[in-house]
């Protein structure tokens, strides 16, 4: 098993990067899942996350298998 | 989860409400209020002339969210049902982008549920527009204008 | 005063909002946000079955209203165009009776128009409903509900 | 000229009478054009009247050729 953090939009594009698969040892909460997809960067305050689909805290503890996904302020509608 | 559609083509909110109702709504005689709001792209954002947009969202997780915001306006309002249609790809200015509508015994349940359905869109739902600008450039919209 | 219509027959607001649009509205790059309301005939009112319903309006006073809430809106609200369509006469169950539209660059002022074009119309534009009944007896409608 | 009296709805079907034209001298005021087209009834508290199609106090003078309406509140929409 394993964990996949997914970027979108202006993340997506500025890290060039869509989704990286890490191993469950490699990040134990969402704001290590950062981190570790992104090659040590600080997470900027207005970068939302997501946990399976819903929204999550960076302190929010990962389990093997969920799916991390971390994108900019929404602008739909 | 008929009631929320993600849609890679053309959005004729006009059908759409017509071919929703069809499935009951039409003939539905406790409904005596329905309110619909439609999203349309313009040509001008932030002062400067867009020519075309692309919408990107997460998928699984947008649709999962509208569904969680028509279930909030649910137990909210005293409502009927509700629809949410979003369109994603390229996007050129007149075409329709989003439509909401709630439909209830009431007005005032129908009026507030449908703006509710459109604000919590903007705020939760994973959308994301790309602009493209007179002059060929691009930018991703940074933020949505308030809606109250 | 096309934007303000009282008619006799059946009113098929979907249609009608795509009529009225194809006149400029839907090729119109500044629309950034429509809002609707249509109101149906519901099959109860005051806990009693209605059958059926009757729409008297005053002819010429009611036009009148119905543009002068629609040049108000228009005061209070940065607007592209509003309509009003209402229907008069024998009416049943399920029927829609009125609809309201407003067009705007911007969601806040569609939607609160569009409010804004109901409440003051069932406030101050001539029309008067009277019931019938399931046991066919009549009743003339004495006031409205509260829309805020 | 006269002046024309209009009755709409439950009170046109209460009174039994659609219009009434009454000579200019018969009324001065709206609330005397109700008087004398109902022949002499008191005018109801929720009745609402207009003079030439805008909404008028009981008390607004009348001219030659003015149309007054009388109504129950509106129930329209």
């Amino acid at each position: 098993m394993s964990l996949t953090v997914r970027f979108f939009a202006s993340l997506r594009e500025r890290l060039e990067r869509d989704e990286v698969v890490l191993a469950p040892g490699d990040a134990a909460t969402v704001g290590e899942a950062w981190a570790c997809a992104t090659g040590g960067e600080a997470m900027p305050a207005n970068v939302l996350a997501a946990v399976n689909q819903d929204y999550a805290a960076p302190d929010q503890p990962l389990k093997d298998g969920d799916e991390v996904a971390f994108f900019p302020p929404v602008t739909g509608g | 989860m008929d009631n929320v559609r993600v849609i890679g083509g053309a959005l004729d909110p006009w059908a759409e409400l017509q071919r929703y109702q069809a499935r009951g709504l039409a003939e539905h005689a406790g409904v005596g209020a329905t309110a619909v709001f439609v999203g349309s792209m313009r040509d001008l954002n932030e002062g400067d002339a867009v020519t075309a947009m692309t919408l990107e969202h997460y998928p699984g997780m947008t649709e999962k969210h509208l569904a969680a915001i028509i279930e909030e306006a649910g137990r909210r309002w005293d409502l009927i049902d509700c629809l949410i249609v979003h369109r994603v790809g390229e996007i050129l200015p007149t075409d329709p982008i989003v439509l909401t509508a709630a439909w209830s015994a009431h007005r005032k349940d129908a009026f507030e549920a449908c703006r509710f359905l459109m604000e919590e869109l903007k705020s939760r739902a994973p959308f994301w527009k790309k602009e493209t600008l007179a002059d060929g450039g691009e930018r991703w919209v940074e933020k949505n204008t308030p809606g109250y």
